[in-house]
């Protein structure tokens, strides 16, 4: 029953994580491109804790604090690039 | 979908991811998108060599709660290669670093970026 | 045009060689010799819960010791590439200043980023991680405190007196196995403690302590000397 | 004020060592004691982030409840984006408003911005002495006192109590 | 049999970010979509169960070895300004 | 198989659908700064979301699950924060359905000004 469900917002997880791709391929600007690997970052977590889950590993979610903390140094240093002040 | 193991889906993304890199260093003439087609063929040969250490159906070599002592050996999938790329991502950053150093020097001396104007060797 | 097709059949021809290689035979179902040597004989030689930290640091040292030779090689060829100088001071730098949000949080987020640097790298033999991850979290907590502050300067002398310091004690532990144990790199000389508690496996906490803060101020040396901006020898 | 700096930066650092550590154990709990003492020695000795925090149980008190409203808040902003973007006529008007706030403290103002970037249907811009410039989705008033009124003043009362 | 899909789908979208990397005119965007490939590859590696590779993919390939890029990048910028 | 880990498994899934909501808000909005409001408001509910769920699920995790929770709470509002910044400095047009727009030109800062097309322009290196 758990996994069951589990299962499925996996699922949606990784449609969320193609209609982020989708929007780096086409984005106009920067700022769409950085969103959508922000996004891409968000969703990639959660997966991590569900993977950690299925697995009954309580040590994969190091990986996903290792990216929930270091993960917005990437947006940040394009940010910064993009308003010259880096 | 039985057949096809992890590590062979983990394998063939690997060697595209290879293949992709090399073709990436051979095509461009900008110096920065070769050292970023260098940096894909490395996370490609990374890719292929945990692939390879994959067993199927087993989990990661530490032992805790989850993984008995004795069982350990039928547990547990090959440490030496994680232990070897481990090894090779942190040198990868190293060698990026410092090509990245030489393209800004070699910016900074011929202000270009094109491989191709780099004509000092030639004779 | 004829560059691509030669270009496009050294591709092929990788490809072939690659795929030779690996012969699309599958993965082994169970592990071989050596790995399964580690397996069941790396808890009770080595008493790391850890076994990738056991290969590493134990069985492998001296690999470690050549890579993080390279590393400190790479970082100071890299110093000595872009040398600054100092009478550059002329032209006031053009950097748009951080907003205040941005600055406040960093002085809350690099604090525990080292924290957490740290924890990696003490419970290197316990969970995933160790040295070379907790140096490199350490020199992104550096990254986050140059991007919320860019005109600041990193002392240079902090980070080579740390670098050397830890780069000696890595290499007087392994002399120190070599004299007290069995081989160079040895962690047995240090009582081998409950398995699976914070002090156990001899001397990998203190080696990977040392590799933490090793790995950490090589990368932090490396990206403070392509960060600073206002003295651009042209 | 710099001990209170120094201790309230060593306190987060060891509940964030406990945390992560997921025990109790003496021998773990003085090695984190250990090194976020000096951790917040090396890094707040100088900054002036906590020093307007108020330590009385008054603000304690009013932590928790800022909390819960900021949670109902959170939930709020999401359902009311999730309506918007189901919408197949996508009904928005945006636009960039001016607010201005009476916090003085630096990290009461970030918790405000980030609190008002959370919650629904605004993005903090820039900040700028005590102006803020935000970004509304559904922009219903273009007077910068009225948007005060209706997005800063929420959060800001219960953040006066807690940082003066 | 959700592990395989994800593996699938990662592996999927780890070759056409490599393929952006190689031929997207713009430099940012190149560099970008190669913290994106690091970022799915250490997805991968997780699936793999190798969460130290994890780490060291997730703390090096996609942190810093992007924020080395961009300082690159930037000083490149710098120069060519100067020079203009 | 008790009712908290049922409980658990729903709301993680409640969380899917707030991060899935998210990215079709990215797909859908017209320009950067509803496109940095969809994205990330929805995606940071739904992480947390689904990380409570696993909270639920395997109450024994609780420590890293919390500061997972809090440190994305920290960060996210931040780099959304100073993206939306980074984006209105370089001048990325707003909509066409915007209404007002009260932060124009409060550039009191070291930067020079009007280089922002030839940055453009060279940015195509």
């Amino acid at each position: 029953m758990v996994e069951t469900i589990l299962t499925t917002s996996m699922g949606i997880m990784l449609v969320s994580i193609i209609l982020s791709i989708i929007r780096f391929v086409k984005g106009p600007c920067y700022t769409d491109r950085v969103i959508a690997f922000d996004v891409m970052t968000i969703s990639s977590l959660a997966i991590i804790a569900g993977v950690a889950y299925l697995s009954g590993r309580v040590i994969y979610l190091d990986v996903a604090m290792v990216y929930g903390i270091l993960s917005f140094l990437g947006v940040l240093v394009v940010a910064r690039y993009m308003e010259k002040g880096l | 979908m039985e057949q096809i193991g992890l590590s062979h889906i983990a394998i063939t993304t690997g060697i595209l991811l290879i293949l992709t890199g090399l073709w990436g260093i051979l095509t461009q003439k900008n110096i920065i998108k070769m050292i970023i087609g260098f940096s894909l063929f490395d996370t490609g040969i990374h890719i292929v060599m945990v692939g390879v250490g994959y067993v199927e159906g087993k989990t990661a070599p530490i032992l805790d709660e989850a993984v008995q002592l004795k069982e350990a050996a039928r547990q547990i999938v090959d440490p030496l290669p994680q232990a070897m790329v481990l090894t090779a991502i942190v040198i990868g950053i190293g060698i990026t670093a410092l090509m990245l150093a030489y393209a800004l020097r070699l910016y900074q001396k011929n202000k270009t970026l094109d491989i191709q104007k780099f004509n000092d060797l030639k004779w | 045009m004829l560059k691509k097709i030669f270009t496009a059949a050294v591709i092929v021809a990788f490809a072939i060689i690659l795929l030779k290689g690996y012969g699309f035979s599958g993965p082994d179902q169970q592990l071989n010799e050596v790995a399964e040597r580690y397996a069941e004989k790396g808890p009770e030689e080595v008493g790391a819960a850890n076994l990738v930290t056991a290969v590493i640091v134990t069985y492998r040292g001296l690999d470690t010791l050549g890579e993080v030779t390279i590393l400190f090689l790479t970082a100071s060829i890299i110093g000595f590439f872009l040398k600054t100088r100092r009478e550059d001071l002329t032209a006031p730098p053009q950097v748009r200043k951080t907003s205040e949000i941005l600055s406040t949080a960093s002085r809350i987020i690099s604090p525990i980023i080292f924290l957490f640097g740290a924890y990696v790298f003490i419970n290197g033999h316990l969970t995933p991680g160790g040295g070379f991850q907790g140096g490199a979290i350490v020199a992104s907590g550096l990254v986050l405190m140059l991007l919320a502050n860019p005109l600041k300067t990193v002392n240079h002398k902090i980070i080579s007196v740390v670098e050397s310091i830890s780069g000696i004690s890595f290499v007087l532990l392994g002399v120190l196995g070599l004299v007290l144990a069995a081989g160079f790199l040895d962690n047995a000389f240090i009582g081998p403690g409950r398995f699976g508690s914070l002090i156990s496996a001899g001397a990998i906490p203190i080696i990977y302590i040392f590799i933490g803060l090793k790995v950490g101020s090589e990368l932090s040396g490396i990206v403070s000397n392509l960060q600073e901006t206002q003295k651009e020898e042209i | 004020m710099q001990a209170k700096n120094v201790f309230v930066s060593f306190l987060i650092g060891l509940i964030f060592w406990t945390l992560l550590n997921n025990t109790f154990d003496p021998l773990i709990l003085s090695v984190g004691a250990g090194l976020s003492l000096l951790l917040s020695l090396i890094f707040c000795a100088r900054c002036d982030v906590f020093s307007e925090l108020k330590l009385t149980p008054v603000a304690l008190l009013y932590t928790g409840i800022y909390l819960v409203v900021f949670l109902y808040e959170l939930i709020k902003s999401n359902l009311d984006v999730a309506r918007r973007v189901i919408t197949p006529s996508l009904p928005i008007n945006p636009g960039i408003v001016e607010v201005k706030t009476r916090l003085q403290s630096k990290m009461g103002r970030m918790i405000l911005a980030n609190s008002i970037t959370l919650t629904p249907g605004t993005l903090t811009i820039d900040i700028s002495g005590d102006t803020l410039y935000i970004h509304w989705i559904d922009v219903k008033t273009e007077d910068t006192q009225e948007a005060t009124e209706k997005i800063v003043r929420k959060f800001e009362k219960y953040l006066e109590k807690i940082y003066g | 049999m959700i592990i395989k899909i994800i593996a699938i789908i990662i592996g999927l979208a780890i070759l056409l970010m490599a393929l952006i990397a190689v031929y997207n005119k713009k430099l940012i965007v190149a560099i970008v979509a190669a913290g994106v490939v690091s970022l799915f590859a250490s997805v991968m590696y997780l699936l793999l169960s190798a969460p130290d590779v994890a780490m060291t993919e997730a703390a090096i390939g996609s942190g810093l070895s992007t924020i080395i890029f961009f300082y690159v990048v930037n000083k490149i910028r710098k120069n060519r300004k100067d020079h203009a | 198989m008790n009712i908290l880990a049922i409980i658990g498994a729903f709301v993680t899934l409640a969380g899917s659908i707030f991060l899935l909501l998210g990215s079709v808000g990215l797909l859908r909005m017209p320009d950067c700064y509803n496109r940095i409001q969809a994205g990330t408001k929805a995606s940071t509910l739904g992480t947390i979301l689904s990380f409570a769920g696993i909270l639920l699920i395997m109450p024994g995790w609780w420590g890293k699950l919390l500061i997972l929770i809090i440190s994305v709470i920290l960060t996210n509002p931040v780099s959304s924060h100073v993206l939306a910044r980074a984006s209105y400095h370089k001048r990325v047009p707003l909509t066409k359905a915007t209404l007002v727009d009260k932060y124009q030109e409060e550039e009191e800062y070291i930067a020079v000004k009007d280089q922002h097309k030839e940055d453009q322009n060279n940015d195509q290196t």
